[in-house]
């Protein structure tokens, strides 16, 4: 009869779920199992340190967690950033090879979707990681916020999107948020004598955040924004939409004149679009250009429309030390050995999600979330961490605060468009220097 | 019981059913045969209500009333209590035979979505129902698989299903198209012998039907049709003598 | 030895079992007719010899050869071409109708080599000069006439050495199906043995060397065409 | 105030593209759809899988993607898009239909499908950045498009396209009209019961046909590769505008697909250009426009535009 | 049978008791715990929402591939009605301690304040349990009304159109809803997403993870009882008469639009249900992403269990989540056999998966029984011995 059949049933689905309960609670990591034996190629995922003199034995292994967006719209910030965190780990493990101390790293792909990254989350939380590097956007953020403070797991984090400037205990936020950068932007703009202001922007939680904060700080300087214009960054529509948010800037700025200019809010691909769409444009192709931190060095921009950009005196703000700190030298020369490509966009900040935790916890020697939120609490009030984009200072919300910004620019050398870095913005003093190689793109 | 009166049923330049009369007793066993094309399933598909006819009437004579039913959609026809089964069987065939039956009985009060949460209002037309089935299928000869799935039914048993379930809705006149098609010689006599005693318990049929040597034998009166008319009527044994009708069928 | 052989067939289509012990030959050069009321499994036979029908039991043999698990396309190569009737029991006509004259002949040649598919092609519009004129004319804009006489061309292209035709003259004017029995005369003319269903018994028995009745899945007559007269074949065909 | 150069770069030419981008991708779908009757969302990634094998090809050649080399390997991704699209066919749709598997069943089946290739296009990717350090996301093939002097990519790539389009169409019409297999594929479709009847295997011959598919679809991803960033989604990301070109289109025949793609190209262009813009709407609704024209379709001439010429035709 | 379903409605309420258990009071490590308190809550809202796909895929026939789009209207439901709701019964606490009205420029709320007055907003709920409840029906009633009214909708077009055609309808539908909806900001915040008040404000961390349980699992059981009550009735004879052989059914006097409306009106009901649930869980709901893939693994969940039978849908979702969530596990050690991204393999493994079930199970793993409407053996008995 059918109940039999139902009892079955139930039976095979008691088994199964007993099955997989007594598969989670059976950890292969838990008891350090000398797995150091495989991986030979450093970027596979699970990274592990080429082993040190110091003996098996006394290596403590600390596995950290790492969610992004590798697959989906973000996936291109995912994939880059995926390298990034394992050159982190990488270099973790030789730093603090004399510690006793290795890590591990588990990726998950969140998709930047907020459920699938809630769940992923409680499955490395599951598996006993405590800290999880990388979270990219704003929405999965929102999404783990409370789950992560229930349940002490530390998150670091590259979102920028003022929506999160609130008390987020365990969360960190890597980048400074929008407004530091809007900051930045502002006094650039009046540095140079600029009055008017036209933004084309990627609508996206990160496109109209930075253009809101813009926005605002323009105001302070009397600067007036005529208009800002959205396009869709979906990658499934079309990059039609960049061309078309041009064409409305164009017409809202309506005369060219040294006092106007047009800040472009896209990153390198979509950029790329912008560009070549407005490098035509009669009034736009005649007043200076901006960027953002997560176009400048773009190498699609660049590609699309360098002369353009040298003739506009294109530049751009990045949050990072002073171009000579051997630290992003370092980082920068490594990403490009590791990973095969120059780092871009936010490749230095994804480094720095893993690597700020990594050396907490080496430092410290805790694995104890709690302890570490409370490091780098401290740490964030001292800029006692310098990592790839320089010292650390963390406000009150946990995020980036006094961030000094590095001024991108570029212009010809030897002919070809070059990206250079022009200028710096001390987040200290909120004073800009000007490089000497800089002086053409800030002269009229 | 149902009077067809001058159909006329054209397909564009091609009259399907040129004037076509007919009358189908009550209680008795009518069949109608014709070659192919002859107009045969088109007429029952006029009376069925699938078509329109051009011209003509259908009359239905039930219960000392006479309905025009003429151009009536099916399930208003349907209504009526008279059903047909198709050349092909089109049985439900993921449900039981039992389920077959139970699924096209009338007027169930446990159809209805919020009727069906609440089991006591419908818990004894249930049983009912089933009862009736039982005695349906006991009827047909299908008592035994009761509870099989209608797709592990054989060819015969399929067609004897359609039958039954025909039954089961209730149906008065019941209009059979083809139902040996198909069917082994033994098996074909034995639907046959089953519409005979199906027909005893006072329901009227319709049967179209090419295989004429096993046919005859059991039916009351026979119409033949060609090219869209009726060329002959009468008892089996006449209408197999009519040279006319042997005509259609030698000259094409 | 006769071309065809037939005996014992037992044979349907899945669950549904038609043809009950059916035996026949039918012998080089001639044309058999099959006759019989609508659903006697005329068409079955056909589609058994074609190896579109399943078969229970017995055995089918052309030329010498056993065909009866053979494959469509094999038994195509042996020689059996197959004019299906329209529509067919697939629900499709006996033609392509999006494709011109000249393609249906073309698909019809599948596996034959390309030099005797073109001399096969301009013999079968030969046969019939209407096609010929009409070659580039997409087939749904045929006439029926027309139709059929694509359907046997496109029969003749492997030349086959039986013919088999599925009631050819259905729905045609008596004019139009007087063209085609003679178009099937002067095929049989060329050397190729042919079995034809048809309606219309009095046409095909004149023209028919032998003659073979079924009714309801049996074979109740069979024998020279000329010694089935109307009244015998009526006789059988009503079911006594 | 009209402006001639405006129009032409900012309407004509990215319509063009976009239209030859899913009226490639549509041809394929088509034929999925005439031969096999499976709307497979397994579609989109024999466009990613001609993307990614242009890539690599190039890669090995060159080491990278330099002007005009893409056409070089056009050649590779058909065969790529060619033997994948085979292989999913013979593996996994022919079986499956052998057993009567119902079009919704089979379309589950081409979703499972498209997370397998997915997944093992995104794992040889892995492999790729791990082993040649080769940067395998994100680019774009515009590098590899050929540059003619005066005109912008843009330009190129709408004349190429076209001309890739054409010719595509061509070679299709002389195969289906002009030679053996093209007849015995069309009276494979037109009538399948015959066809096997006279002998046509024709199993064989949609397994052909879904090397077409596979080959055309391939080189669609190529010139997608040079709008979109390049990921193993490329093509799943815009299956659902490639569906609303195909159904637009009729789902019947080839042609028709193609018109599709053009609507939906021009659509969402003219759309964006001549009603978001003005109404100020978001621009973000330029997708909603062909979505909302498929709806239209479906309810109101559920055969699209091949079903309507052919309405047309009869009367 | 009734009893029949209530046998079966007491084994769910066993097993989610013991699997209750498992996870909220037992020795097993912390993390374990937490992992398998979420996943029996994925497991609740999903089983309702799978449950109602199998009414109108496994029962009705129809090709049902807008599902997300009533996921996507429970969301909009809490995230942007019900919300907008508790800020506007608020508003004068929120204007006294922020200095602005939320609602009276929606875009900056949903820009800079949504935390700042959602965390206010809980912090009132928490005193006022009553509410939060009052809030949380709300909300879950007006999802299953707007889910009911849009399902009705489609019940218009799936006559007219063959199999195919209405899937893809659907698909595109569910995708224009997304896009539209997305967009408009004033809906649910648009691109930052809505951040949703909790309406179990007073119950904290582990406690707040048990009250949803108890409410998914309450949810989920009236579902099952609901729709295998409808399942093993003549109406799900019915339904299953017009999946089988439409012509026949209508021959025999079906009404089949009327079916369609109702079974529409009825699974997209529970669906956005299901979304309401899903939304206040999380407490955030971000519209852009209610792509087709929520319906395709809703397909995959009840294939994977058996189409036609509720148990089925049920045990489909459960074996979903637990191979997911072990190759999510496990995978790092298939890193092993493959020097390869270990991610892109799970997706390969589960398409892999998805395709041999439909080709060696494609009943699934609880096959479709008969709708079990009275115990007829017994009338055959009966009838047997009258005969007799």
């Amino acid at each position: 009869m059918a109940s039999k059949t139902l009892w079955i049933a139930v039976a095979v689905v008691v088994v199964v779920v007993v099955a997989a309960i007594a598969a989670l609670v059976y950890k292969p990591s838990a008891p350090a199992a000398p797995t150091t034996s495989s991986a030979p190629s450093a970027s596979t995922s699970t990274t592990q340190a080429t082993p040190t003199s110091t003996t098996a034995a006394s290596v403590k292994t600390v596995t950290i967690g790492a969610l992004l967006p590798l697959t989906g719209s973000l996936q291109f910030m995912g994939v880059s950033g995926q390298c990034a965190i394992q050159l982190a780990v990488q270099d973790a493990n030789q730093m603090f090879a004399s510690k006793g101390i290795q890590f591990q790293l588990v990726v998950q792909d969140s998709a930047c979707d907020p459920t699938a990254a809630l769940q992923k989350l409680q499955t490395l939380y599951s598996q006993g990681i405590r800290f999880v590097a990388g979270l990219t956007c704003s929405s999965e953020l929102s999404a783990v916020k409370n789950f992560a403070e229930q349940n002490h797991i530390l998150i670091t984090s590259i979102s920028t999107s003022p929506l999160l400037a609130v008390p987020k205990p365990y969360i960190f936020r890597l980048p400074p948020t929008d407004n530091a950068q809007a900051k930045v932007l502002a006094a650039l703009y009046h540095m140079l004598g600029i009055k008017r202001v036209v933004i084309v922007y990627r609508a996206d939680a990160w496109g109209q955040g930075l253009t809101q904060a813009i926005i605002n700080e323009t105001k302070k300087y009397g600067i007036q924004v005529v208009g800002a214009f959205g396009y869709d960054p979906s990658p499934s529509a079309m990059p039609a939409a960049e061309q078309a948010a041009v064409q409305k800037a164009s017409a809202a700025l309506g005369t060219p004149g040294p006092d106007a200019a047009f800040e472009i809010i896209s990153f390198d691909q979509d950029g790329a679009a912008v560009v070549q769409a407005a490098m035509n444009d009669p009034v736009l192709s005649k007043v200076r250009w901006f960027g953002t931190d997560s176009n400048v060095y773009g190498t699609a921009i660049m590609q699309a429309g360098g002369q353009a950009l040298a003739a506009a005196k294109f530049m751009g703000a990045v949050a990072s030390p002073n171009p000579d700190d051997p630290h992003y030298l370092h980082f920068a020369n490594e990403f490009k050995k590791f990973c095969g490509h120059a780092p871009t966009g936010y490749d230095p900040y994804y480094y720095d999600t893993a690597m700020i935790i990594m050396e907490a916890i080496a430092e410290t020697g805790s694995t104890d979330p709690t302890v570490i939120n409370s490091v780098l609490e401290q740490w964030g009030k001292n800029g006692t961490y310098v990592g790839a984009t320089g010292p650390v200072y963390f406000d009150q919300y946990h995020d980036r605060q006094y961030a000094s910004y590095l001024i991108v620019g570029v212009v010809i050398v030897n002919g070809t468009p070059t990206w250079i870095n022009a200028g710096f913005y001390n987040g200290t003093t909120g004073q800009i220097t000007v490089f000497p190689q800089g002086q053409a793109l800030f002269s009229s | 019981m149902l009077e067809i009166k001058g159909i006329v049923k054209q397909f564009g330049a091609f009259r399907a059913l040129d004037g076509v009369d007919m009358t189908i007793e009550r209680g008795k066993v009518t069949l109608l045969i014709g070659p192919n094309g002859s107009g045969k399933t088109t007429l029952i598909n006029v009376v069925t209500g699938v078509y329109k006819p051009e011209a003509g009437r259908v009359y239905f004579h039930d219960d000392g009333k006479t309905l025009d039913i003429t151009g009536w959609p099916p399930h208003k026809v349907f209504a009526q209590g008279i059903v047909r089964t198709f050349q092909i069987p089109q049985i439900f065939q993921k449900l039981t035979v039992m389920e077959n039956l139970l699924a096209v009985a009338r007027g169930q009060a446990g159809e209805g979505v919020l009727n069906a949460m609440r089991e006591g209002r419908w818990a004894k037309q249930e049983e009912e129902l089933a009862e009736r089935a039982f005695e349906i299928l006991d009827l047909v000869g299908l008592g035994d698989v009761w509870d099989r799935y209608a797709y592990s039914l054989s060819a015969g048993q399929m067609k004897l299903l359609e039958l039954a379930r025909a039954l089961m809705a209730g149906a008065k006149l019941i209009i059979l198209d083809e139902p040996i098609a198909g069917i082994p010689i033994a098996q074909a006599h034995a639907i046959f012998q089953t519409i005979r005693d199906v027909n005893a318990k006072g329901v009227t049929f319709w049967v179209v039907e090419h295989r004429i040597d096993i046919a005859f034998k059991y039916v009351d009166y026979v119409y033949a049709m060609a090219s869209g008319r009726v060329i002959s009527q009468g008892a089996p044994d006449a209408v197999a003598k009519d040279p006319k009708v042997i005509e259609s069928y030698i000259g094409g | 030895m006769p071309l065809l052989k037939i005996s014992e067939l037992n044979a349907g289509y899945g669950k549904f079992h038609v043809l009950n012990g059916i035996s026949l030959e039918v012998e080089r050069g001639e044309i058999a007719v099959l006759l019989g009321p609508n659903g006697a499994g005329k068409s079955t036979l056909l589609n058994a010899i074609a190896g579109l029908a399943t078969i229970y039991s017995g055995s089918i043999v052309v030329d010498g050869k056993d065909i009866t698990r053979s494959s469509p396309s094999e038994i195509q190569k042996i020689g059996v071409g197959y004019v299906m009737q329209s529509p067919n029991n697939f629900g499709t006509p006996n033609i392509f109708p999006e494709l011109t004259v000249r393609e249906n002949l073309v698909a019809a040649s599948v596996g034959v080599p390309q030099d005797a598919a073109e001399k096969a092609l301009e013999e079968a519009l030969g046969l019939f000069p209407k096609l010929k004129e009409l070659q580039n004319r997409k087939a749904k804009f045929l006439s029926g006439g027309e139709r059929q006489m694509l359907a046997i061309s496109m029969g003749l292209m492997k030349r086959p050495k039986l013919l088999m035709l599925d009631e050819p003259t259905a729905g045609l004017a008596p004019k139009v199906a007087s063209d085609v029995f003679s178009a099937i005369r002067s095929i049989r003319d060329m050397g190729i043995t042919i079995l034809l269903v048809e309606q219309n018994a009095r046409k095909a028995l004149e023209i028919g060397d032998r003659a073979f009745v079924m009714v309801t899945g049996r074979l109740r007559y069979s024998g020279p065409a000329k010694e089935l007269d109307e009244e015998k074949l009526g006789r059988l065909i009503m079911g006594q | 105030m009209f402006n001639m150069y405006d129009f032409l770069n900012n309407v004509v030419i990215p319509a063009i593209v976009y239209s030859n981008i899913y009226a490639l991708a549509s041809i394929g779908l088509t034929m999925t759809y005439i031969t096999t009757k499976i709307p497979s969302f397994a579609h989109g990634d024999l466009a990613a899988v001609g993307a990614y094998a242009t890539f690599y090809f190039l890669y090995f050649l060159f080491g990278g993607i330099k002007p005009g080399s893409v056409y070089l390997a056009m050649p590779i991704a058909a065969l790529a898009g060619a033997a994948v699209a085979y292989l999913s066919y013979i593996g996994v749709f022919k079986p499956m239909i052998r057993r009567g598997a119902s079009v919704t069943v089979l379309m589950i089946a081409s979703f499972g499908l498209h997370f397998l290739i997915f997944g093992i296009l995104a794992i040889l990717d892995s492999i790729a950045q791990t082993v040649y350090g080769w940067s395998t996301r994100n680019y774009s093939f515009s590098t590899g498009e050929v540059q003619i002097p005066g005109l912008t990519q843009s330009e190129v790539t709408a004349i190429t396209s076209s001309v890739v389009l054409l010719l595509i169409l061509a070679a299709l019409y002389y195969l289906l009209n002009r030679t053996k297999f093209g007849v015995v594929m069309r009276a494979s479709i037109d009538n399948a019961p015959l066809a096997r009847a006279l002998g046509i295997d024709v199993e064989r011959v949609y397994a052909i046909s879904w090397l077409i598919i596979g080959a055309v679809t391939g080189i669609a991803g190529i010139y997608m590769g040079m709008i979109f960033p390049v990921t193993e989604e490329l093509g799943w990301l815009r299956l659902p505008l490639i569906f609303v070109a195909v159904i637009v289109g009729g789902l019947s025949s080839i042609y028709g697909g193609v018109i599709g793609g053009y609507i939906v190209g021009w659509s969402m262009v003219l759309g964006f250009n001549y009603i978001l813009n003005p109404l100020n709407l978001p621009p973000e609704y330029q997708l909603a426009i062909p979505f909302a024209i498929v709806i239209a379709t479906l309810l109101l001439a559920p055969q699209g535009i091949a079903g309507l010429i052919a309405a047309r035709r009869r009367t | 049978m009734i009893r029949d379903v209530l046998a079966k409605t007491v084994a769910l309420v066993i097993a989610l008791v013991v699997v209750g258990a498992l996870a909220f009071a037992s020795p097993l490590p912390k993390d374990v715990r937490v992992l398998l308190q979420n996943i029996e809550v994925y497991i609740a809202i999903y089983g309702i929402y799978v449950i109602s796909l199998n009414l109108e895929v496994g029962y009705l026939g129809l090709p049902q591939f807008g599902k997300v789009m009533f996921l996507l209207i429970g969301a909009i439901a809490v995230g942007g009605i019900a919300t907008k709701l508790v800020l506007l019964i608020y508003q004068n606490a929120i204007f006294k301690a922020m200095g602005a009205y939320p609602l009276a420029k929606i875009s900056d709320y949903c820009m800079y304040y949504q935390y700042s007055v959602t965390s206010l907003v809980n912090q009132m709920l928490a005193q006022n349990p009553a509410l939060g409840l009052g809030y949380f029906l709300f909300g879950v009633a007006l999802a299953m009304v707007l889910s009911a009214g849009l399902g009705v909708l489609f019940a218009y077009p799936a006559i007219r159109l063959r199999e195919d055609y209405l899937g893809i309808l659907l698909l595109v539908s569910g995708e224009f809803l997304r896009v539209v909806t997305y967009y408009a900001t004033p809906v649910a915040c648009g691109v930052n997403g809505a951040v949703i008040p909790d309406p179990f404000a007073w119950a904290l961390g582990e406690t707040r993870t048990l009250v949803y349980f108890i409410a998914t699992s309450a949810f989920l059981i009236a579902t099952f009882l609901v729709f295998d009550a409808i399942g093993n009735s003549p109406f799900g004879r019915a339904l299953r008469a017009i999946r089988d052989s439409e012509t026949a059914a209508a021959v025999f006097g079906k009404d089949i639009v009327k079916f369609r409306i109702r079974v529409l009106a009825f699974a997209s009901a529970f669906a956005g249900l299901a979304g309401a649930l899903l939304a206040y869980y999380f407490d955030y709901t971000i519209l852009g992403t209610y792509l087709p893939i929520y319906t395709f693994i809703g397909w995959t969940m009840l294939i994977l269990g058996g189409l036609g039978n509720n148990v089925g849908a049920i045990v489909g979702v459960v074996v979903y989540y637990i191979v997911q969530t072990l190759l999510d596990i496990y995978k790092n050690s298939l890193q092993a056999v493959l020097h390869a991204d270990p991610t892109y393999l799970a997706y390969a493994i589960f398409g892999l998966a998805i395709i041999l079930v439909l080709m060696y199970r494609p009943q699934g793993i609880v096959p479709e029984k008969p709708v079990k409407t009275i115990d007829l053996n017994k009338v055959r008995e009966r009838i047997q011995r009258k005969i007799k």
